[in-house]
């Protein structure tokens, strides 16, 4: 027998997840059961344990959501799962998060449909609810990973990514990344970096809780129970963290929590190219269905015509100036999604015109087949 | 007082925001007592609450307060104290806040058992969105969208509390600001969930509403109307019809959740398999 | 042995199928080769028709869907029905002839093999009729080694079950050499 | 926290005026009428000789603008 | 004393809205209060008794949406009104009403920021939120008034449009329309145009839920208690509305969602154009900013600009027609909203880089004022 | 019985998407029984239900069905009654739909004694989502995300029920179907708030995860520690020790929350002002 | 409902096997062991004669798959 | 009379100025005219600052937000603070000196009327100061009519308060007549 990777294994996308954000250091989660994210939980409750951390299971998404905001406040690393109608009551106390900066992070394994949907059929119909989900104006990171391998990876990201910029940042898994096993090498301690918040300098009397420190416009952020006793709002807010209701300190919070994840693209903006040297057709694709277009790149190039994919990993805020530069260059641009049409609005209004953008959009519970995909090269060639 | 309140409160944002006559100030005096009482360190207490007039109360006190959406101060102060319990955490409420919205939390808590100080300012109305009916306002009372007398029943909080599983429930009320500390500090001692439900008084909107008078006629009226649970237990029925109970009403010590946690941890921790 | 192989298991909820195809994929993983195991269930996690779906490669596997199968085992008339015709020309079709009768697909090599009751009759449990398959399929096509494919098997069985499944897995084996002696 | 008077044995009551709202608690419940409203209806000290230090202004103003001093511990 | 206009009352926005809905014909309601929504509740449990109809404060706004679709179901015209904060609380239930195309009426009354925010400031920023709140694709038809007479007759229009095609109808107020008061004239019983769902025809037995019987693809809708029953559910479903997992079913089921609107179209888009004729520069507004554009465009008219606008009064689905063939005679757009950017993105999307498009975005709790309108022109022109 | 299932179910949906050996087409059977017993029309029935197994029924029943969200069934079914109190109003829910996601529609309801039947499938676990542990799952039980045991102390939702304000309060099982009937039939009859709890098994993730055998095990175990209250109320208290009381635990009418309401209509409908 | 033989005398017992799940319910509980498992699990009838028209079986199958003639109404 | 008002009331939570602003708006549409009247809060709906606004015009009016404003009356010191440099060159600065001190505005002519004083002392009661403002406000300017501002008073104020309601507008119009004639 020919045992070659002792360190690959086989792994489900959800339970890679959830591998993750151990080791990213995550040592608190609460959520409620819902299919396709079940895993998630179950896989945590069994480990956190195990690692002095702490599982519950709450009453529902909203409390799961209020937990971790709380816990993270503490100190803890924290995370939450759920899927469609759980996001969907997730959205206000996400927005809390935003509002008040505490970093967390929250995975949706998108599922099928409005309402209850398809429970277990996949779709990545959240894409647009991820960003505008919750009321109000309000910036937000989300990713997307599109293998096992990146469900671990891209999870210890996400965690880095919200204790970085105080922000919650979610983990925009479908159902096919979810549920898919497949080998998986899980990186040694200390291989993948590991990215804690910045803490307060100065002693707890000069403290000022949300006065940023440097150009990165993210306050350094005590935990409670430090000595460093602040108030926590979902108010607008000054720097001091107590409420206002003056124009100019809600107008400058407001802008000031767009204005600190502007300043972070180049560490938040994660996209893969995938043969767009020479591409006369560029595929947009994420999640599940960057791997339908992988093979159609593949498949496509093999008939000789020029086709190339760029793989949004960071779908939030989305990779405007990736696309752009690819737009300058392409003859039509194809986004193929497991919705009705969400990021091929987005594509569009950041191409501006400047090369047609066709969708390839199916809801239906099917991953989208290369078939389809090379179908549709055809016709725009 | 004036060196307690210097201590406890921030006092660069009082005065308060609170109308005139409002009881909540008092109560949050009578938490603070208890807390000052109980000897326990301002940095390592917590104080959560929702949204209402009473849960502005978080703003004006010198502690880790976290002002969170309305409804979920439990949920949030359930994951401030698991996370960390050496954390004594305070949960500041409304009859809105905890009862309405926040309801399913409330159950859930008190089941669960979590080592969390819940006090609850009940004023029978929605202070903070200008007098609507709340699941505590008595039947046939008046409020903005009961125009015709409320037609519901309200909880009896205490007895739902208990029902729950809460571990440690009493009552009190903002004129008698003795019990009022008292019970909060002995719900303090509890290891467990404690639940304190103190009457408010909101003369702006529930007493102009409902006809009660001034702000002193409605202390004067909880002075009038509450008896405690000592005396109670003495009278005849007929004498205790009208009358609220005050006091602790129920001590019944159970498993602490992050105590029970914990020892899940230290059998488990470093293992790999359950 | 072939690069690629594109597999399908399909059947009804407690059936162990998706359980199957996750003993195959990790036994191909203990040699050394990509796989990747994805399936589709009923309603919310429970119930209905199950399908199973395994890809084992040598090369990095984009796709992770099977599109026509190379093998395809079918052990309920339903997905029976539902599958048979996602099957290339050249392809396998196992029917667990327990469950599936009057099927009579159109392409592929077709072996009827009685799983379900081998499970249930000769092994002692039905529940094990999933790793009877397995010793089937493997016992057929040689996609993974029979060694790996033990010890994927004994790594996943609940403790105290091992004996029970080598026997399913020797059973499977046994079955198929059988069926394709008799053909 | 604004200028607040030092209390004497003459006037054991300490007032933060810029604290109080005019709620008129104290002087309804003052059982001595030491305490009464001034024009804008504030608090105000009319016979401090009264006090009986027995801090049911100070217990019940909402506002924590009243101290009294001396008298127990309440 | 010269009294002119018997009819003529001074109403406020939510007021008129809550009389909207009682002409309209609603007879139940349902919410749970919030600034600055909270009087339409106030007024409609006043009133409702008063003709016959229901009012209930419910213990959220989860349970408010839920009532609301429930009492439809039995044939009642039913609201609920909420802002930010409840809106968000009332998404998973609104999908619901999406999927099961029950008709109803949500009133968002936009107030400031995320979280709690700014309770009593104005914004529009829910305008994504509506689109996209809830979970997965969906269709939804939202509308925003800028008067209070619009308060009133948008109502009865959302109504309208809420059974004529079995979809809810989201009322976008702000806080500016919602609390300002205006003259306003009832309309006389009879005066507006009443839209009823359509009844089946057919007996109990032959009765297909689901089915529609002609080209606008919206199903006769049976009422509880008729003698028709029949089942109705959250998952994706055929016709019959029973659920189903073949994709072709849930994939039929969401598209015919999203085409009923589509064909309805005509019905559902409304605009006014003010001054377009020989505009060279377009402001694009809505709600209470429309009322700060119709100033800016009298004042730059009054300097010589050639300035007009377009209103959107549907918001969503988006008036994209409309916008497209101004954007073939316009120089620029300018779209102010308050908010940090949401409408202009999807002018931008509709118009594919046809004319520059710029954003007056604001988030402060202010409405911008005319005068931000009139240097952005300048610096246009 | 077969004439029974015609008329009462859609027969064409059978046989229902549960497992072997659940119970839950036992209760709906009872449910069925006893609205036969009550004369109901089933055109003026509605059945409404949430999302779980459980929740499923109203797929397989013939009236007029609601299967609505996660939770939410009590606040979508008051809506429905409120509209039209004609209709005779059931909600199906399992533990978790009504407990916890669930658990504030469900005190409100209760509070305010609107006129609804309600059953809860009480399984003890989450059985749609795969056997997660429910706020009704025993202390110390497994369960796919209670691992090590639940450290969590279950709801007794019947005293729960009673404190929130419900007029009647029953408990039954799927073993003992005539009680089961009898209970429903007599919530039917009281004209407000009824809750039974019906105990159901769920063989294939609670059963099996905490090894009480197969379903024939699971449904004898029921019959061998359920106990009547008639029976309990004659037993020394410890042989009630672990035992579960079943039957009508509570009856105590009041004012039902519709015909309230209608009072309203009647005296303020046309009027102007109030 | 798919075909159910009609009932007799001799075979009180009429069986829906297609909703029959095989659970096991029926012929664990039956106190005379009328019922039985066929090859599948399913129901299956051993000794009709046996049958006592209790109806714990019909009362207890949670498919709907037995009904019982004969006997007091359940 | 002018064409166009844009009238800002400031002060405290509980002076009655969101409703002093309604009932002006009323009178206007009593005489047939445009009005809008809007407001800001402080937090939900309850205490801290308040603001309000009236727009009377003859015209349609569009914008509903006053600019600068043709009137201004503050009643509080926050207030005076806060609004008393937003006003016309030519505007007009009602004062409500019981508890306007030390402000001296730099534009507009400023008149200083003793309003809740009077309405405590000669009206009996403080509640009404709205009302006394009210009386100021059209004795000085006539921007509606006195009857259908007194008309517009009565349909709005609670049962039983009339009289003393129309001796509060009595008091303002007589108080900012002796202001006028000591001017
Ligand atoms: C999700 C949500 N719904 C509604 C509101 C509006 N709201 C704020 S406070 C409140 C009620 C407050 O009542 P209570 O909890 O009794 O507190 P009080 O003001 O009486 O102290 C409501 C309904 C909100 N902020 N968020
Ligand atoms: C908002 C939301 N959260 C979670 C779920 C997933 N979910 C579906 S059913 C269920 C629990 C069902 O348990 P119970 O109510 O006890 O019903 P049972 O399946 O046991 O009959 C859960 C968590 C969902 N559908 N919607
Ligand atoms: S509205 Fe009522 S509860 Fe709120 S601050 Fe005023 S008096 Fe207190
Ligand atoms: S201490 Fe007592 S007597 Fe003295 S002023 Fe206060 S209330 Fe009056
Ligand atoms: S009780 Fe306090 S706030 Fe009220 S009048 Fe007295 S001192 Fe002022
Ligand atoms: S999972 Fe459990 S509750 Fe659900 S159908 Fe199966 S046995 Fe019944
Ligand atoms: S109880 Fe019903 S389903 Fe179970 S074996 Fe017997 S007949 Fe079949
Ligand atoms: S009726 Fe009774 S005796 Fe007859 S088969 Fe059924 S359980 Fe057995
Ligand atoms: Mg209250
Ligand atoms: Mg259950």
């Amino acid at each position: 027998m020919n045992v070659t990777s002792i360190n690959a294994r086989l792994m489900q996308g959800n339970q890679a997840c959830a591998e993750g954000a151990i080791y990213a250091g995550a040592r608190f989660y609460a959520g409620y059961p819902i299919t396709p994210s079940t895993e998630i939980a179950e896989v945590l409750a069994e480990r956190l344990p195990q690692v002095g951390g702490k599982f519950i299971q709450m009453e529902d998404e909203i409390a799961s959501m209020a937990a971790i905001v709380g816990a993270s406040l503490t100190g803890a690393k924290s995370m939450t799962a759920t899927s469609g109608p759980g996001f969907s009551l997730k959205q206000e106390n996400l927005g809390y998060a935003v509002l008040s900066e505490v970093p967390c992070v929250v995975v949706d394994v998108q599922r099928l449909g409005p309402s209850t949907g398809g429970p277990t059929a996949p779709s990545q119909g959240d894409i647009m609810q991820a960003r505008w989900g919750t009321h109000g104006d309000h910036p937000i990171i989300a990713i997307s990973p599109s293998s096992v391998q990146e469900c671990f990876e891209l999870t210890v990201k996400a965690f880095n990514l919200s204790e970085r910029f105080r922000i919650p940042v979610l983990m925009m898994l479908d159902e096919v990344i979810g549920h898919m096993r497949e080998r998986i090498i899980i990186p040694a301690p200390g291989e993948l970096e590991i990215v804690d918040r910045k803490k307060p300098k100065v002693a707890p009397s000069q403290y000022v809780p949300y006065e940023p420190q440097d150009d990165s416009l993210v306050p350094p952020m005590a935990n409670f129970g430090e000595g460093y006793r602040y108030h926590v709002t979902g108010l607008l807010h000054d720097d001091t963290g107590f409420p206002s209701n003056s124009p100019a300190v809600m107008g400058e919070h407001q802008d000031r929590l767009h204005e600190k994840i502007r300043r972070g693209l180049h560490e938040i903006i994660m996209v893969e190219e995938v043969q767009t040297e020479d591409a006369d057709v560029l595929l947009v694709a994420f999640g599940c269905m960057a791997r339908s277009a992988a093979r159609a790149v593949k498949e496509a190039r093999a008939k000789g015509q020029k086709v190339g994919m760029l793989r949004l990993i960071t779908i939030w805020p989305f990779p405007e100036e990736a696309l752009r530069q690819l737009a300058e260059k392409v003859k039509a641009i194809i986004v193929p999604e497991m919705n009705l049409g969400q990021v091929v609005d987005v594509v569009k209004s950041a191409v501006e015109g400047k090369v047609p953008v066709y969708g390839i959009c199916q809801a239906d519970g099917e991953i989208i087949p290369p078939e389809r995909i090379l179908e549709k090269i055809e016709e725009v060639l | 007082m004036f060196a307690e309140i210097e201590q406890y409160f921030r006092t660069e944002r009082l005065p308060h925001i609170w109308c005139p006559g409002c009881t909540n100030g008092i109560i949050v005096k009578s938490i603070v007592e208890a807390i000052q009482k109980a000897g326990l360190d301002q940095d390592k207490t917590v104080i959560v609450s929702g949204i209402g007039c009473s849960s502005r109360a978080t703003g004006y006190l010198n502690f880790n307060t976290l002002h969170t959406t309305h409804g979920r101060a439990l949920a949030f102060a359930s994951g401030v104290k698991l996370a960390n319990p050496e954390l004594n955490v305070f949960v500041i409420t409304g009859d809105g806040d905890c009862t309405s919205i926040g309801g399913n939390h409330f159950i859930h808590s008190a089941r669960r058992n979590m080592d969390l100080n819940v006090i609850l300012f009940n004023n029978n109305i929605y202070g903070m969105t200008g007098g609507q009916y709340s699941p505590m306002s008595p039947s046939g009372a008046k409020a903005t969208t009961a125009p015709y007398g409320n037609i519901e029943r309200p909880f009896d909080i205490c007895n739902l509390a208990i029902a729950a599983g809460a571990t440690y429930v009493a009552r009190g009320n903002s004129f008698n600001t003795r019990q009022l500390t008292d019970i909060i500090y002995n719900g303090i001692a509890n290891k467990g969930f404690s639940f304190v439900e103190a009457i408010a008084s909101c003369p702006v909107y529930y007493g102009r509403k409902n006809k009660l008078g001034n702000a002193a006629d409605m202390l004067k009226w909880q002075r009038d109307n509450c008896i405690t649970k000592e005396a109670a237990d003495r009278l005849p029925l007929e004498k205790k019809q009208g009358k609220v109970v005050t006091g602790i009403l129920h001590h019944e010590p159970a498993p602490e959740y992050t105590t029970e946690y914990q020892k899940i941890i230290d059998k488990f921790q470093g293992g790999e398999e359950s | 042995m072939r690069d690629s192989w594109e597999i399908r298991l399909g059947g009804s909820g407690g059936q162990g199928l998706i359980t199957g195809g996750i003993i195959l994929a990790e036994a191909a993983i203990l040699e050394g080769k990509q796989a990747v195991q994805s399936q589709s269930y009923g309603p919310e996690s429970r119930g209905g028709s199950s399908k199973a779906e395994v890809i084992i490669s040598k090369e990095n596997i984009d796709y992770m869907k099977v599109r026509a199968a190379d093998l395809l085992l079918v052990m309920s008339p339903e997905a029976a029905k539902k599958y048979v015709d996602d099957v290339k020309e050249e392809g396998i079709i196992i029917l667990d002839s327990t469950y599936v009768k009057d099927c009579e697909p159109k392409k592929g090599k077709v072996y009827k093999v009685d799983i379900s009751r081998i499970a249930r009759q000769d092994v002692g449990r039905e529940v094990v009729a999933n790793i009877v398959a397995l010793g089937v399929i493997v016992g057929l096509t040689g996609v993974v080694s029979q060694e790996a494919l033990e010890k994927a098997i004994l790594a996943r069985v609940p403790k105290g079950t091992e004996e029970m499944n080598k026997k399913a897995l020797a059973a499977g084996f046994q079955a198929i050499k059988s069926v394709v002696n008799a053909a | 926290m604004s200028s607040v008077a030092e209390t004497t044995q003459q006037m054991p009551i300490a007032i933060n005026l810029s604290w109080c709202k005019a709620c008129g608690i104290c002087y309804a419940l003052c059982p001595v009428k030491v305490l009464g409203p001034d024009e804008l209806g504030k608090v105000t000290v009319i016979q401090a000789n009264k006090c009986t230090h027995c801090k049911i202004c100070e217990n019940h103003c909402p506002d924590y603008a009243i101290s009294v001093v001396g008298g127990k511990k309440s």
